[in-house]
């Protein structure tokens, strides 16, 4: 049997037990003990060609995005044990699955969230692309009752959007599966991996293969947040509790951006990259731009977080687009800014525990109420932006420099303008945030708590510490997976 | 070289150690004790090899593999970096031991001191490896790591307001200033094909049009940092809001890093086209002028320091033209008065801006303003701080016998010499440039005198009890009577800082003439003449006055009974015939209250000074972006609709597109 | 043959659906369309193989035509719909977008066509056609309850094309038939919560707190 | 060496006795008698016999200021040239530090004046700092430009190079009338050299705050500059400043003897056309300020200016001259 098909069983079963548990502990311990034993498992996994007749392999390029989700895994895991002990003292009655016809959150929030990593595996590992289109609906609905958590008005709103936009992208994106089916039609083989596509890509439909990564790239573009596709992101991101809008910012991106790359092998192998190239680096573009239009205004820090996923999924796109080079920078970025990203949700969580807002104009002199977090928030937007030593400014200095070495000096140039403004607007909102003094009308209004658990930043504090020291130097094993995923997208070393 | 890195490590270790102490072990006040331990300590690690590199003139390398993304890395000390390693070294042990005395009465008040401490030890350790480091990615990421620490040293204060926006406006400036160096890098590696500096030269030495690009963007990329007009618009609020000493630092050693950057690139050119010289020539006159018109304009202490350091980035600058139309003329004479009048400068204007900047330190400690209208006689309050302002003040006006002069007379002398066979445009630069020159020397001179003779002479001009006799700690005093008698050692002596510039030349491939150095010794002779005839003048009054009686009496008004302190000429009032006719420069409003009628009971005038390139142009670019910006605004509208609409326009164009592509 | 008539019969429904303003007559519509799809479906069981195509037969049946019209007329009067789709463009604006879509769908089917040969170009049209319609009916109705309805559309257009093409592979095909699971999953989640959680009703105003424009 | 601090002395008698001359051109224009030339000494060592009265909110810059200011006029006479002949000191660029050594007299001068809180020394203060201010650039566009036509950059240099170009067309033994034929022979560039001089002069009337722009003789303090800094000073002070202005005058008046004299005629006959031409100076001073009325304040600056344009002018010339 393979191993990768433990990586599946193994959330699955722990959520199963933990549906059927009769204790609040066990939902706390679950977690953590899962995500070990996840990690444990992909240590031990070596990343090979998958077999024709398989459903599941690993090669190269989902061995990385293995990585980033076992990482956000570990991260989110850590961060739920606070969580749900939260949850547990806000309602602490029985276990039942359902109050008055409707789900009960603390009850489904660890299942469910096992289920999420589940799905997010099954599509990384998945070596058909049907699988993977399955998986990715599954994650979606999965997630979708995860992010209703507040239950009002803002919520429902969100989740309906979530789920609605992502529904229309999903079923766009099977439109691309049978596009591909089509284009396979000379194909012995019915159930076609990615492998044998790529090894017979002489015999596919090219026409058939440009169409089916069209819809593609919008249909998961809207699952990965893509402008003009990413509506739905901000709000999903803004209502869902911190550690969901880590995981899903972190991983889920992750995941619809791997099923992307998937197509691009296909589109690569019957060499028709020029048109997807113009596609991906407009709507990396977009997307940047659109952060940029939003995080002048935006006053709730966590929907600035979001705009800037956005804003990064445009980077990432845009490298795909460039090729060459900016392929390493996309692979390094893509890990970076998970990192990143999932460590600033948490720290967004923190806050709002500390305030018990994100309002940007509420929360005042951080520094002094709650020093490590605003500390470690200080210096992950700092990398978030670029600035180095990070893993991100290299990524951002490579695709630069692909930039510059392919003479693209109007989107060099638009690129550097909209980085810059978003900078502008992250860190004055960071400085507003934590020196600015706390006036008196709102120290009357909330009561700020003070107490930092150790719990709740030292995965962020974790992340902060590797993601610098990506910037300085990267480890020989991590660059060989680097590389291995650079050869198998075929970007220059 | 590697006693430079051991030095650097015991530095951060103090500064990682005064935060530990500073926020876990409760040891209040002593964190800034620890740092300056160890940065006593470590500093002779730096200052020996530097020392050695400037008398024997060899060169020290060394080249570690850091695997990726760097590779390999080189690090090079060679005369250039060693001056600027001495400079930095030097400048921040003195200002750290000011700092002691300085955040005394921070420390109660809920300010991070050892944070504060740690980024300064963070800001000195990034600077001195940015110097010796030939490596571009390394050497922007020193580059960002510096202007990093020195965002959160100039939030330091970061209670009031301004202080917060100078600091974002700080770093965003620094942050638009890295990408253009980083363009310019990139360019750079992808002509020469490798991170490694020295392998500009043979790019340079192709000395094409693009190269020349290559250089300008270098120079603007650096003149974010330097301060060069118009990208000098985070100066004037950083350095206000900034604690002095942390505005001495910036001014005196940080921005002198953004002229090491340009002298660096500039040391890699052989032969440059004439009008890089002339660009780098005409943008540090436009510096020169708008720094000191607007300094002369300001009543905010610190501000007008602030200013005044652009006028001299803009003279080291002028220097370096000189430099560079000397190289591309083929003129050594003039090309080496260039460069070594640019690196003289840069070392005398470190040394009197840090003085001034303390100065300015004990005057805020002391009045807890940086309004000079309302000082006044603070040289019987502060004597010791008034003479050293007052040295540093005649330092910075280039007047000898102070080693400002000695600078401003290379590069002087530079304008001056080889006039054989130049081309009318050379020569007009030339003579046009000298004529500037003396015209910012006039300037500077009027300016000087108002600070000086407004804030430290006369009557104290604000409310006489509120004055309370200050006892400057010696921490405080130590450092400034330090950097006053460098100035008046160089000053006096300058043969000797000369020589020690020779190995930084050899760096441009340049050799001194033994010209220099005679004259030197010429200025240093009549330097001495003209200090000793002073003090046989002063002697001759002292004996003629000995025994006599002589009386003091109330200052002669013109037969008016009582005087009051507030009838004294203000410091507006003394540059109003400047900017009087400089006013669309210096952006002066004015608004008057109550005027034009007879007997007018209360009459009210306000003055105030803003940068014009700041409100004018950046300001409005700003706006300009913004605006465009907020046209899109109904991106995300809240209807599922509109979303909806969006994918599916964005499917068809795209759809279409696709299949289009394939019939025809 | 077949093929063609239903498409036809499709096209019908199409235009019906932009033109009407009645709930109700969506529901018919709909329930129209799994009839027409099931026996698509059925009518090349051949290529798909019997057992293939019991399953899926029975799944349209039960879905399509029974299960969804059923649960979205019972929302409608749970929750007190008005009982007419507010239309945000003229209806007769409408219906000429409809036919506009439908052209260029056509067209789009003779550009397919004309680099392979081997798909069913009526068949195409009409799923793109029904695709591109479903859409247009989410952007231009305002009722959430129409937004599914529009993406049911969308969604049997999808359907459609796995049978235009040549390729007619039973476990795509299937899968296809998951995302009416999928939407079914979706109603049931927002309604119930919403039924059991607030009162008001959700034909008052689209829901549209969360912006970040101006307006 | 020796002659030369001869020489240097010799000025700084005959700086004694220059205000002397002035004052009497002008009491004669004026149709007066006029005091003895050497009132001013008289005046000079009379103060220094005097005690002094020092304002009470003055501090030690004010007693040291007028020293200084006479210190810093003494050493820049020691680069002067004198009579066409090698001053005390001299290195290239020293006309540089001969501005500079002035600036640091002012400098005390104008601080000195602000040390006394009174409002009428601020303003002359002010008026002194500008004034200055916009009088370097034609100086230095001038010696720029001597410096241009010779090649050399300091006084004695400029001098000889000067001498050397003329010195083809003198006879054997030179004599009075040789120097006249070398002022207004071609190769000399008389533009240049009456351009220098009437900016020199316009620069000794600044310095030295005579008529057009400033006036010595009136006592109301708002129109003056000069003397209103001074107005506290009394004694051995003032006896220093008085001095230092005659002095500066001596100084400056002898830089264009400079340009005149050139060294290949004996030291005797240059010392006394030196004095003459000090005395013509000095009498051309006197008349300018009894023939001209003050010019208004708000409009001084713009004279100024003009002086620098002309400084520019004959830049221009210069350089046409180069292009023909």
């Amino acid at each position: 049997m393979q191993l990768e098909l433990y990586l599946l069983i193994l959330p699955v079963t722990a959520a199963i037990l933990s549906l059927m548990a009769r204790s609040d502990k066990f939902d706390i311990i679950v977690l953590p003990i899962t995500a070990l034993l996840y990690i444990s498992v992909i240590c031990n996994i070596s990343p090979t060609t998958v077999s024709n007749d398989g459903y599941f392999g690993i090669d190269s390029l989902s061995y990385l995005f293995l990585v980033i989700l076992a990482l956000i895994f570990a991260g989110s895991s850590i961060y739920s044990i606070n969580f749900i002990k939260h949850l547990h003292k806000k309602n602490p009655d029985s276990r039942h699955l359902f109050i008055n016809g409707m789900f009960k959150y603390t009850r489904i929030y660890a299942p469910l969230m096992l289920l999420v990593v589940a799905s997010m595996t099954g599509v990384i590992i998945s070596s058909r692309l049907t699988l993977m289109w399955v998986f990715i609906e599954a994650s979606t609905l999965f997630s979708a009752p995860l992010i209703y958590y507040h239950k009002d008005e803002e919520t429902l709103e969100a989740v309906w959007k979530y789920l609605f936009i992502c529904s229309v992208g999903v079923a766009l994106a099977f439109v691309g599966r049978i596009a591909i089916a089509q284009a396979a039609k000379n194909l012995p083989e019915t159930n076609l991996t990615i492998d044998y596509l790529i090894t017979n890509a002489s015999l596919l439909g090219k026409p058939w293969i440009v169409i089916a990564f069209v819809f593609a790239l919008i249909g998961f573009g809207v699952k990965m947040g893509l402008a003009p596709m990413h509506t739905w992101l901000p709000d999903a991101y803004s209502s869902a509790p911190a550690p969901i809008s880590a995981l899903l910012s972190g991983a889920l991106s992750a995941c619809a951006f791997f099923v992307i790359l998937r197509y691009y092998q296909i589109l690569r192998a019957v060499d028709m990259l020029i048109f997807a190239r113009y596609l991906l680096i407009s709507f990396g573009m977009l997307s940047i731009f659109v952060c940029a239009v939003y995080s002048v205004r935006v006053k709730n820090f966590k929907r600035l977080l979001a705009y800037s996923s956005i804003e990064h999924i445009g980077i990432l796109s845009i490298g795909i687009g460039l090729g060459g080079y900016a392929i390493y920078a996309v692979m390094l970025h893509a890990v970076c800014h998970s990192m990143a990203k999932h460590s600033l949700f948490h720290i967004a969580g923190n806050f709002l525990k500390a305030y018990s807002s994100v309002d940007i104009d509420r929360i005042k002199s951080a520094s002094s109420h709650i020093p490590i977090n605003s500390i470690l928030l200080f210096v992950l937007i700092f990398i978030l932006l670029g600035f180095p030593p990070s893993g991100i400014f290299i990524s951002e200095f490579t695709i630069l420099k692909e930039m510059v070495q392919t003479s693209n000096w109007a989107v060099l140039i638009i690129f550097v303008l909209l980085l810059t403004i978003i900078a502008y607007s992250f860190i004055s909102a960071a400085i507003k945030m934590i020196y600015s003094p706390m006036d008196a009308q709102i120290q009357n209004e909330v009561k700020i708590k003070t107490n930092e658990s150790v719990l709740d930043y030292i995965s962020p504090m974790i992340f902060m510490g590797i993601l610098i020291l990506l910037g300085l130097h990267i480890p020989a094993w991590f660059e060989n997976v680097l590389q291995n995923a650079v050869k198998a997208l075929g970007g220059s070393l | 070289m590697d006693n430079i890195f051991i030095g650097l490590l015991i530095i951060i270790i103090g500064g990682i150690l005064s935060i530990i102490i500073d926020q876990f072990l409760e040891g209040k006040g002593l964190s800034g004790y620890v740092l300056l331990l160890f940065f006593i300590i470590g500093a002779p690690f730096i200052l020996i090899p530097s020392i050695d590199v400037l008398i024997t003139g060899n060169v020290y390398t060394a080249s570690y593999n850091a695997g990726t993304p760097m590779n390999q890395i080189f690090f090079e000390l060679d005369g250039l970096s060693a001056i600027f390693t001495t400079l930095i070294t030097v400048m921040s042990a003195l200002v750290l031991i000011y700092s002691q005395g300085y955040l005394k009465p921070y420390e109660d008040k809920g300010f991070f001191i050892g944070i504060h401490f740690f980024f300064f030890s963070l800001l000195v350790v990034s600077m001195i490896l940015i110097v010796i480091v030939r490596h571009s990615m390394l050497f922007l990421t020193l580059w960002e790591i510096m202007s990093i620490s020195s965002f959160f040293l100039v939030a330091f204060e970061h209670k009031d307001k301004i202080a917060r926006q100078a600091s974002v406006n700080y770093i965003i400036s620094m942050h638009i200033g890295v990408v253009i160096l980083i363009i310019a890098f990139l360019l750079m590696t992808n002509k020469s094909g490798s991170m490694f500096f020295g392998d500009f030269r043979k790019v340079f030495s192709a000395n094409t049009f693009s190269s020349s690009i290559i250089f300008a963007l270098f120079f603007i990329g650096f003149s974010f940092k330097a301060g060069f007009v118009p990208f000098h618009t985070w100066l004037p609020k950083a350095h206000p809001a900034a604690p002095s000493h942390i505005s001495s630092i910036m001014s005196g050693v940080m921005i002198k890093t953004g002229i090491y950057g340009i002298l660096r690139i500039c040391a890699y050119i052989e032969h440059p086209l004439a009008w890089t010289g002339y660009f780098v020539l005409i943008i540090s006159l436009i510096t020169g002028f708008f720094g000191i018109i607007n300094a002369i304009a300001q009543s905010d202490l610190k501000r007008l320091l602030a200013f005044s350091s652009i006028e001299n980035i803009g003279l080291i600058g002028i220097g370096i033209g000189v430099g560079m139309l000397g190289l591309s003329y083929g003129k050594p004479l003039m090309a080496t008065a260039g460069f070594a009048g640019a690196l003289l400068h840069t070392i005398n204007h470190s040394i009197f801006k840090t003085l001034l900047f303390l100065g300015a330190g004990v005057v805020y400690n002391l009045l807890h303003s940086r309004n000079i209208e309302i000082m006044g006689g603070l040289i019987k309050k502060i004597p010791v701080t008034s003479f050293a302002f007052l040295i540093g003040a005649l330092s910075i006006s280039g007047l000898p016998p102070f080693n400002g002069f000695i600078s401003k007379f290379m590069i002087y002398s530079g304008f001056l010499s080889e006039f054989r066979d130049c081309s009318n445009l050379l020569l007009t630069a030339k003579v046009f440039s000298a004529a500037a020159f003396a015209l910012f020397g006039g300037l500077t001179v009027a300016c000087f005198t108002n600070v000086f003779g407004i804030a430290f002479l006369g009557a104290y001009r604000g409310q006489a009890k509120k004055l309370t006799p200050a006892k400057t700690s010696l921490w405080m005093v130590v450092p400034m009577v330090i950097l006053s008698a460098l100035c008046a050692v160089i000053g006096l002596f300058p043969a000797i800082i000369i020589n020690i510039l020779q190995s930084p030349l050899q760096s441009f491939n340049l050799r001194y003439l033994p010209a220099q150095i005679s004259i030197a010794a010429s200025i240093s002779q009549v330097s001495l003449i003209f200090v000793s005839m002073a003090l046989i003048l002063i002697l001759f009054r002292y004996l003629l006055l000995r025994n006599k009686l002589v009386q003091t009496a109330v200052t002669w008004g013109c037969g008016y009974e009582s005087p009051s302190p507030l009838m004294q000429y203000t410091s507006s009032s003394f540059a109003e015939p400047i900017t009087r006719i400089a006013k669309q420069i210096v952006g002066i409003t004015e608004d008057i209250k109550g005027a034009g009628k007879l007997f007018e009971d209360s009459l009210q005038y306000k003055s105030n000074s803003k940068d014009i390139i700041d409100s004018g142009i950046v300001e409005n670019i700003w706006y300009l972006i913004q605006g465009f910006l907020n046209r899109f605004t109904w991106i995300q509208c809240g209807y599922l609709r509109h979303y909806i609409l969006m994918i599916l326009i964005t499917l068809l164009v795209a759809l279409l597109l696709s299949i289009g592509s394939f019939v025809i | 043959m077949i093929d063609s008539i239903i498409s036809a019969l499709f096209f019908v429904t199409l235009i019906h659906i932009t033109i009407t303003t009645r709930l109700a007559e969506y529901i018919k519509a709909l329930v129209i369309q799994g009839i027409l799809i099931f026996i698509l479906t059925t009518s090349n069981y051949k290529e798909i193989g019997l057992f293939h195509t019991l399953i899926l037969g029975g799944g349209i049946l039960f879905i399509k035509t029974l299960l969804i019209p059923y649960f979205i007329a019972y929302i409608i009067k749970k929750i007190k719909i008005k009982r007419e789709a507010e239309v945000s463009i003229d209806n007769f604006y409408s219906m000429l977008i409809a036919i506009i879509i439908i052209l260029i769908s056509f067209i789009i089917a003779m550009f397919i066509n004309y680099f392979d040969k081997s798909v069913n170009s009526m068949l195409l049209a009409v799923s793109i056609a029904s695709m591109n319609i479903g859409l247009f009916i989410i952007t231009s109705r305002k009722k959430i309850i129409t937004h599914v309805m529009g993406y049911l559309i969308f969604e049997n257009g999808i359907y459609l094309m796995s049978f235009a093409l040549a390729a007619r592979i039973p476990v795509i095909i299937e899968t296809g038939v998951l995302l009416d699971v999928f939407i079914g999953v979706l109603m049931m989640g927002i309604f119930v919560n919403r039924i059991a959680t607030t009162t008001e009703s959700l034909d008052q105003s689209e829901l549209r707190r969360l912006t970040d424009s101006c307006n | 060496m020796t002659f030369a601090i001869i020489r240097y002395l010799l000025m700084i008698l005959i700086a004694l006795i220059t205000p002397g001359i002035i004052n009497k051109t002008k009491a004669k224009c004026g149709g007066r008698k006029g005091a003895s030339i050497l009132q001013p000494a008289y005046d000079i060592i009379k103060l220094l016999r005097k005690s002094e009265v020092i304002s009470s909110s003055t501090s030690l810059i004010f007693k040291l200021a007028p020293s200084i200011t006479l210190a810093s006029v003494l050493t820049a006479g020691m680069v002067a040239p004198i009579g066409g002949m090698k001053p005390i000191l001299s290195f290239s660029g020293d006309f540089v530090f001969f501005a500079y050594i002035l600036g640091i007299g002012r400098f005390f001068t104008i601080i000195g004046a602000l040390d006394t809180a009174s409002a009428f020394e601020g303003m002359g203060a002010s008026r002194e700092a500008a004034y200055s201010m916009f009088l370097e650039p034609a100086f230095f566009f001038i010696f720029g430009s001597l410096a241009m036509f010779t090649g050399v950059s300091s006084f004695s240099e400029i001098n000889s190079v000067l001498s050397i170009n003329n010195i083809a067309h003198t006879s054997c033994v030179p004599g009075f009338m040789d120097i006249i034929n070398c002022w207004i022979h071609p190769s000399n560039n008389m533009v240049l050299f009456v351009c220098s001089m009437i900016v020199i002069l316009i620069t000794i009337l600044v310095e030295a705050s005579r008529m057009p722009f400033d006036d010595p003789e009136t006592h109301l303090e708002l129109t003056m500059i000069h003397e209103v800094m001074v107005l506290d000073n009394s004694g051995p002070d003032l006896a220093m400043i008085k001095y230092a202005a005659a002095l500066k005058i001596t100084v400056l008046a002898s830089l264009i003897t400079g340009l005149l004299i050139h060294n290949w005629i004996s030291p005797a006959l240059g010392l006394i056309l030196y004095i003459i031409f000090i005395t013509l100076t000095a009498i051309v001073i006197g008349v300018i300020e009894s023939v001209t009325a003050r010019i208004r304040l708000t409009h001084t600056p713009q004279y100024l200016i003009a002086a620098s344009a002309f400084g520019i002018t004959v830049f221009m010339i210069m350089i046409a001259g180069k292009i023909i």
